[in-house]
């Protein structure tokens, strides 16, 4: 530390200990993670546009029944296929329902099915990808074969056997989705995890004893905060639309419910005759998966040493 | 006048962060002659590193340079297109960079890494570029060139690794090298054939110009030095003036900080207080907090660098100019 | 070294395919008015697409079909979906005809048969000269060949043969050959049936009656997968079948008929009915069916852009919301009454078949003999409905039952379920939709246990039992349906109206027990018969489709300009 | 190294018979008689029971498993009962076809996503990198039906410049492989721009950039050979989803691919079909992995050094 003596005149005055840790204090005050978030909005418009557009998103899925006078399933056989129009802003389906509403109503069902399986599957693939790649051996191979278990079963025979064992509801589609996309996530962390293991800083950490699950914790997982947020980010379109196939199998949502991968699939053959009931769910689920891109970028730069080095 | 292989007059580098503009180069002039190196001393953080980057043009974003001029052999750097500066960039000017242990691509063999810079700028065939590369590693005093020429950064030792990136940077004989803590990274033994092998680089038509926080290197290596601290160049001289008659305050604190045999302090003395951040420098001198007799003019008004004895000049309202 | 001016020529090129990709399918496309309801909506008004390539001249007589799904096999013992090749390379006995507006039975390899007093005894006279497409001669031994595969093979079309005398006993293994079956000489032969049944030749001109050439049969061990080895009597040969990709058949000069305009079928297996679609209208085929198009773009596309070159043929058959009697609601005459008065079929109709469709009242369908066109619906009340049930003691969505959808059943009939569920929602009935994949849909149907489902069932011949037997005819067969009909004795009288020799009297029977099945006991509701619509390229001048109104046709029976 | 290879091919035959023996057991789960499904509506009790015993379906699984591998070890995958034909002659012809289009289809993704993915790290959050990010987020959350179908309106039916289905000749493949290859591209282009990102921060780079290397070439050359770890493995996991057929773009240009054989046979529980095309992914997933495997060692030295 700073003790020690000046030059001879001045043996004696050592300055006071409290002076110098006050003084080192300046140097780099600790960012509070809320003093982190107040940067990321002023250097990030994109993320809290982003963040804002989720707030719309889970707003419009609560207070769907209020913002709509349409019953999601009420059906109108003479009112079929119509345009965009004042009394259907994004028009009508197939079945004559007032796409609004469905799309209010069907945002509950596809917000949680985007983002929870992929959250699921992040935090497993995650673990498991971590803890293979740095174990290695026989974890590795168990691990890694079990992913290659998962990669090769079909996945639609997959979701049929949960849904005849543990039933048709939403939370085995979760699952389902969960247990499908784990395994593109563990592969994907397991090489993030092999390139960061061979890096001095690791190395230096094990040299002083560091135990395997702290280097794994506060050395390697932080590396790997971006790729997995880009993992997430692409995981949460391809759980909405792998949903209607499922439904199809009669697992989670069925037909006259709605959310955004049944709209899509429905609208399939009016593609070329009514295009608006596939590009609105589509155009859905596309800004939700920006406004979860952006805000995932924004949360990296703030979040990441790296980034903010002066 | 023996001509400059560098000038540089009234540099401003200024980073916008979130707490305002700072300013880590603020006016610096300095002169690389033919034949000679010279040294940038400072404690870390006062823009040394700063100042070497922007003679290379690798000034991390959102920095940038507002105002000043680089000429190196007489061109002005700050006019060049990005594709002349990068034709210039290793085979004219080439920099030395601090961390030889992540300054190296870890994918790529050392030899590749150094053959890259003639592929770069030479029309060397093919066939001769490795035996080329070969005898620049025994120059550089590396021992079984051909071996580590297929090595990767992490089969070779710090020395090894400095050497390698001294080698690739000499390669093309550039007018200018800039060496930025050549030695830190290194054990005291290694540093010393390093500081030896860079004090050969040096011919009559090109220039080195060493950045370092210890002045046992300045003094081995440089002919003329420029103290720099937070930002700004507080004194200038030729080496010996400089360690035989130190007059800024914080040159004088740096001089009794090293310590040397001849003395027998058993504590070396520092320099109390810390460096100011760049983001509230004080309006005058910005060692006024830390220096013992600073008093209030100090504090408000900028001293200018004031000549006070043949090539020698003080950033400091004490001084009083030559011949007064 | 990649210089920078390279790659932003790449990103501009990416950047202009992009926005010509997104602008282009921004407006609607060309041709189409947006929906039938009103037209006000940005579509362009572009002129129909850019010009198609122009049609080969018709001389070479070739057609191009395309299909849904490939056949699994071409011997029709092993397959109910696909009659292709049977109807074009195989012959039958006789044929059943549209001739106009009514299905009839005409001799077609038979050119004269007689009946016994009993009506258990048939004489037929096989036409002379016809020889199969490797040039032997078809004989009576080949016509009890192939009654007696069926037999033996013993898989899908069983229940014709199985009324000749001693087919039974073929099956089981105890006899060696059908007993019933007297070849007289090559072109005589008898068959003596175990009861009487005046639908027999009606029967007999079913696919699944198709005279095969015994001797390729006796050296063909995998029969109806290669090509070669299909040998038929009928006017076209198969030449060539990739499996999944398509098949083709070619004129067969040793044809005993009258040469038809198409000499060759080019069938490609095209399975989405979008890409189908466009391929017929950039005119790379000569005609397309439109059963699997929703019917608004039917309505939009091909009744303005080729309003003369339709053809509509009923889909002979009933599509149907079945009741399960063994459900603790359905089980309750009211519910299942109460229901029938609950469901608008006018509605569904108009509104998701665009007027494509023939109001049903019963079981025997339109264009079948025997249908009754007397027997009243039931009238569409929701408010009697609901009365009906209040008076059951029923409250308010206190029923609820599963309606099952079979998620490989096409988009009609998917959104029918939905209208239906709301109807019945109306009423205050719950009927929740669960999709099934086809294999467990068909599973639970099979297992008696399926509460609800909306189905169609399409005709194979021109008689009642084909519906009336196989959904009433027994216990056993009424539970496979899910239906559970209690009514024992009715169903012993489904049984017996077969062998009815006077046809009056056969059809006052059939008539009686349509009216009670469906009138007083309500066993299913009768929704409508489908219309199916195909549309023809303008190589084409006719066409005259199956008469059960099949997506497989004669392509005989196709005219080129 | 080699070693290394063979322990792993010795537990991919483990897997292999996990995944047969999965399938067999999952079907028993799963409601659905393969032989009923065959006969369809005309199906009646009777002759299906007897079907289901003359094609052993009835045996306990364990059985049905053996009898399966040995086939299997002989050669005889068993015939598929939907398509009546041998399953190996089946994925013999679908192999063909998928493989092509696979080829087809990672080559553009790959090109588009690597290219998007450097362009748009090269100039972060500038304009070119917020265009690149939505044209492969478009490609991320449309599905993959729209992009063929409209693909397959605007350039064949409209434009007439390919086929609109059919795959006769080479240019049969373009539509397909754009719409199968534009999803994947955006992925690719996400994990290699953020994976540059953090390269982008390393000390290496400006030793890269003193050398005189331009921007591109740092970007190409230097930041992107370290970035490969990830996005090599993505690309292996990619290529082993299109080998294992894409049934939506299959349908859609009508293509003879595995991926329509595959829900057919799921669709028709199709044991012997389903084993096969089950098997066949299998066997692509393990080689894919293992290739990406064996390329850690080739592009990271430092891993090598482990082995």
């Amino acid at each position: 530390m700073f003790q020690g003596k000046h030059s001879d005149s001045r043996i004696q005055k050592i300055p006071d200990a409290e002076q110098d840790i006050r003084l080192l204090s300046q140097l780099g005050e600790e960012q509070t993670l809320g003093k982190k978030l107040g940067r990321m909005a002023k250097e990030n418009p994109l993320a809290v546009i982003s963040a804002a557009v989720i707030l719309v998103l889970i707003l419009g899925a609560v207070f769907a029944p209020v913002l709509t006078p349409y019953s999601y399933t009420g059906m109108d056989l003479r009112n079929r296929l119509a345009a965009p129009s004042a009394a259907h802003l994004f028009g009508t389906d197939e079945g004559g329902r007032d796409i609004l509403t469905r799309l209010l109503y069907g945002s509950r069902i596809s917000l949680l099915t985007g983002v929870v399986p992929a959250l699921l599957s992040l935090v497993l693939g995650t673990a498991l990808g971590i803890l293979s790649g740095f174990a290695g051996g026989k974890t590795d191979s168990l691990i890694m074969r079990l992913a290659d278990i998962m990669l090769a079963i079909p996945s639609m025979l997959l979701a049929m056997v949960i849904m005849y064992t543990l039933g048709g509801g939403l939370g085995n589609v979760f699952l389902t989705l969960t247990l499908v996309n784990w395994a593109g996530v563990a592969r994907i962390i397991r090489s993030e995890t092999l390139k960061l293991k061979n890096t001095e800083y690791v190395e230096a950490a094990r040299v002083i004893g560091v135990s395997k699950s702290r280097i794994m914790l506060r050395h390697i997982l932080p590396n790997c905060v971006p790729t997995m947020i880009v993992l997430f980010t692409l995981n949460i379109p391809s759980s909405i639309l792998t949903e209607s196939s499922l439904s199809f199998l009669g697992l989670g949502v069925q037909a006259p419910d709605a959310s955004w991968g049944l709209m899509i699939n429905a609208g399939r053959q009016y593609l070329y005759t009514a295009p608006w009931l596939c590009f609105v769910p589509g155009i859905a689920i596309m800004v939700t998966v920006l406004a979860f891109n952006f805000l995932g970028d924004g949360l990296r730069d703030v979040l990441d040493p790296h980034q903010n080095r002066e | 006048m023996e001509h400059n292989i560098l000038e540089i007059d009234h540099l401003h580098v200024v980073f916008p962060s979130s707490k305002g503009e700072t300013s880590p180069v603020n006016d610096v002039s300095l002169r690389v002659p033919a034949g000679k190196t010279v040294g940038i001393v400072g404690e870390s953080g006062c823009g040394k590193s700063m100042t070497a980057r922007a003679v290379m043009g690798l000034i991390h974003a959102p920095g940038r340079i507002t105002e000043g001029e680089i000429r190196l052999c007489g061109r002005d750097l700050r006019k060049l297109s990005e594709k002349e500066y990068c034709s210039l960039r290793g085979s004219e000017v080439s920099m030395i960079f601090q961390e030889p242990m992540t300054s190296l691509n870890p994918v790529m063999k050392a030899g590749h890494q150094v053959e890259e810079v003639l592929r770069l700028h030479t029309d060397i065939p093919e066939s001769e570029l490795k035996q080329r590369v070969i005898d620049i590693f025994r120059a550089v005093g590396i021992t079984e060139p051909e071996k580590r020429y297929n090595c990767y950064p992490h089969e070779l030792s710090g020395g090894l690794r400095q050497r390698v990136i001294i080698a690739m940077a000499m390669i093309c004989r550039p007018r200018l090298m800039i060496a930025d803590e050549p030695t830190t990274a290194l054990d005291v033994t290694v540093q010393a054939q390093i500081l030896r092998l860079m004090k050969d680089l040096v011919s009559d038509d090109t220039g080195l110009l060493v950045i370092s926080h210890d002045l046992g290197v300045i003094a081995k290596l440089c002919d003329y030095v420029y103290v720099m601290y937070a930002g700004r160049i507080v004194e200038e001289s030729d080496i010996f003036t400089l360690f035989d008659d130190p007059q800024h305050p914080y040159t004088k604190g740096l001089m009794d900080a090293v310590g040397s045999l001849r003395r027998d302090a058993e504590v070396l003395s520092t320099i109390p207080g810390v460096v100011p951040s760049l983001a509230h420098l004080p309006a005058g001198c910005s060692f006024c907090l830390r220096c013992e007799n600073g008093s209030d003019r100090c504090e408000k008004e900028l001293p200018g660098l004031i000549q006070t004895g043949p090539g020698h000049k003080v950033r400091c309202h004490l001084m009083k100019e030559a011949g007064q | 070294m990649i210089q920078m001016k390279k790659k932003k020529l790449f990103v501009l090129i990416l950047a202009a395919a992009a926005a010509a990709f997104v602008s282009a399918c921004g407006k609607a496309p060309a041709g189409e008015t947006a929906s039938a309801a009103e037209s006000g909506t940005a579509a362009a008004a572009e002129t129909s697409a850019a010009a198609a390539p122009a049609a080969q001249p018709a001389e070479d007589g070739l057609l191009r079909a395309a299909i849904l799904y490939d056949m699994s096999s071409m011997d029709v013992a092993k397959t109910t979906d696909n009659y292709m090749v049977p109807l074009n390379v195989f012959d039958r006995l006789f044929e059943t005809r549209m001739r106009d507006g009514t299905a009839q039975v005409e001799g077609s390899l038979c050119t004269d048969f007689t009946v016994s007093e009993d009506g258990l005894r048939y004489e037929f006279t096989l036409r002379d000269g016809v020889v199969f497409s490797n040039g032997s001669a078809l004989t009576a031994s080949d016509v009890k060949y192939s009654f007696e595969r069926l037999l033996i093979a013993a898989n899908e079309n069983t229940d014709i043969p199985l009324e000749v005398a001693g087919g039974e006993e073929l099956m089981n293994g105890k006899a060696k050959e059908l007993t019933g079956f007297e070849v007289l000489d090559d072109t005589h032969f008898a068959v003596t049936l175990k009861a009487p049944n005046a639908g027999f030749t009606a029967e007999l001109s079913s696919p699944a009656m198709s005279i095969v050439d015994a001797e390729t049969m006796e050296s063909v061990k995998n029969f109806g997968s290669e090509p070669a080895d299909t040998i038929g009597s009928g006017p076209y040969v198969v030449t060539e079948w990739i499996a999944n990709d398509h098949y083709t058949l070619e004129y067969n000069d040793k044809y005993w008929g009258a040469e038809p305009t198409v000499k060759k079928v080019d069938v490609r297996v095209i399975p989405d009915p979008g890409t189908q679609n466009l391929m017929f209208r950039n005119g790379e085929l000569d005609m397309i069916d439109l059963q699997s198009l929703d019917s608004s773009i039917v309505e939009s596309t091909y009744k303005t852009e080729y309003p003369d070159r339709i053809i509509s043929a009923p889909r002979v058959g009933v599509t149907y919301f079945a009741l399960n009697a063994d459900n603790e609601y359905l089980k309750d005459l009211n519910v299942r009454k109460a229901i029938a008065m609950a469901i608008d079929a006018d509605e569904i109709i108009t509104g998701i078949y665009n007027n494509n469709a023939i109001p049903e009242s019963g079981i025997i369908p339109t264009g079948i003999w025997g249908h009754n066109d007397a027997l009243e619906r039931t009238a569409y009340d929701p408010e009697g409905a609901k009365k009906l049930l209040e008076e059951s003691g029923y409250k308010d969505g206190e029923i609820h039952f599963e309606m099952a959808v079979d998620s490989a059943a096409d988009s009609n009939i998917k959104l029918t379920c939905q209208a239906v569920s709301q109807m019945l929602e109306a009423v205050g009935i719950r009927a929740e939709i669960k999709n099934y994949d086809h294999s467990a849909c068909l599973d639970l149907r099979l297992s008696g246990k399926m509460d609800s489902f909306i189905a169609r069932w399409g005709m194979d011949y021109n008689d009642p039992a084909n519906i009336m037997y196989t959904f009433f005819g027994s216990p056993e067969k009424t539970a496979q349906r899910s239906l559970n009909y209690k009514d024992k004795d009715v169903m012993a009288r489904v049984a017996a109206a077969s062998s009815i020799t006077d046809d009056q009297a056969r059809e006052a029977e059939y008539q009686a027990l349509e009216q009670k099945i469906i009138g007083e006991d309500a066993a299913w509701v009768p929704l409508f018969e489908e219309l199916h619509l195909y549309c023809l390229g303008d190589r084409v001048s006719g066409f005259t489709p199956h008469w059960a109104g099949f997506s497989d046709f004669y392509a005989a029976d196709v005219v080129l300009k | 190294m080699i070693r290394n290879i063979c322990r792993r091919l010795g537990e991919s035959v483990i897997v292999l018979l996990g995944v047969a023996l999965m399938i067999f057991v999952m079907l028993r789960i799963v409601p659905g008689n393969p032989v009923a499904t065959m006969m369809g509506e005309h199906a009646d009790l009777a002759v299906i029971e007897r079907m289901t015993a003359e094609l052993g379906l009835d045996q306990p699984v364990y059985i049905q498993f053996i009898r399966y591998i040995t086939g299997a070890l002989k050669g005889d995958f068993g015939t598929s009962y939907s398509l009546g034909k041998p399953v190996s002659f089946l994925m013999g012809t679908a192999f063909g076809n998928t493989l092509k289009l696979a080829l087809f289809a990672a080559l553009f993704a790959w090109a588009l996503g690597i290219a998007c993915g450097i362009s748009a790290a090269a100039r972060k959050n500038g304009l070119a990198d917020h265009l690149f990010m939505g044209v492969s987020l478009m490609g991320v959350s449309m599905p993959i039906f729209m992009v063929a179908m409209l693909l397959q309106y605007v350039f064949a039916y409209h434009l007439h410049w390919l086929p609109i289905s059919g795959i006769n000749d080479w240019r049969g493949f373009l539509l397909p492989a754009v719409a199968l290859g534009w999803n994947s591209a955006g992925s690719i282009s996400r994990l290699v721009r953020s994976t540059l990102l953090d390269i982008l921060q390393e000390d290496y780079i400006d030793t890269a950039r003193g050398k005189g290397r331009t921007q591109a070439g740092v970007l190409i050359f230097h930041a992107f050979r370290n970035a490969l770890l990830p996005v090599i493995t993505m690309m292996a996991l990619q290529f082993s989803s299109l080998l294992s057929g894409a049934v939506i773009t299959e349908t859609v240009f009508s293509i003879n691919g595995i991926g329509r054989l595959a829900v057919q046979a799921i669709a028709g529980r199709d044991i012997p079909l389903l084993e096969g095309t089950a098997l066949f992914t299998t066997l692509v997933v393990i080689l894919g992995n293992l290739a990406a495997d064996c390329l850690y060692d080739i592009l990271d030295p430092r891993i090598r050094k482990e082995v």
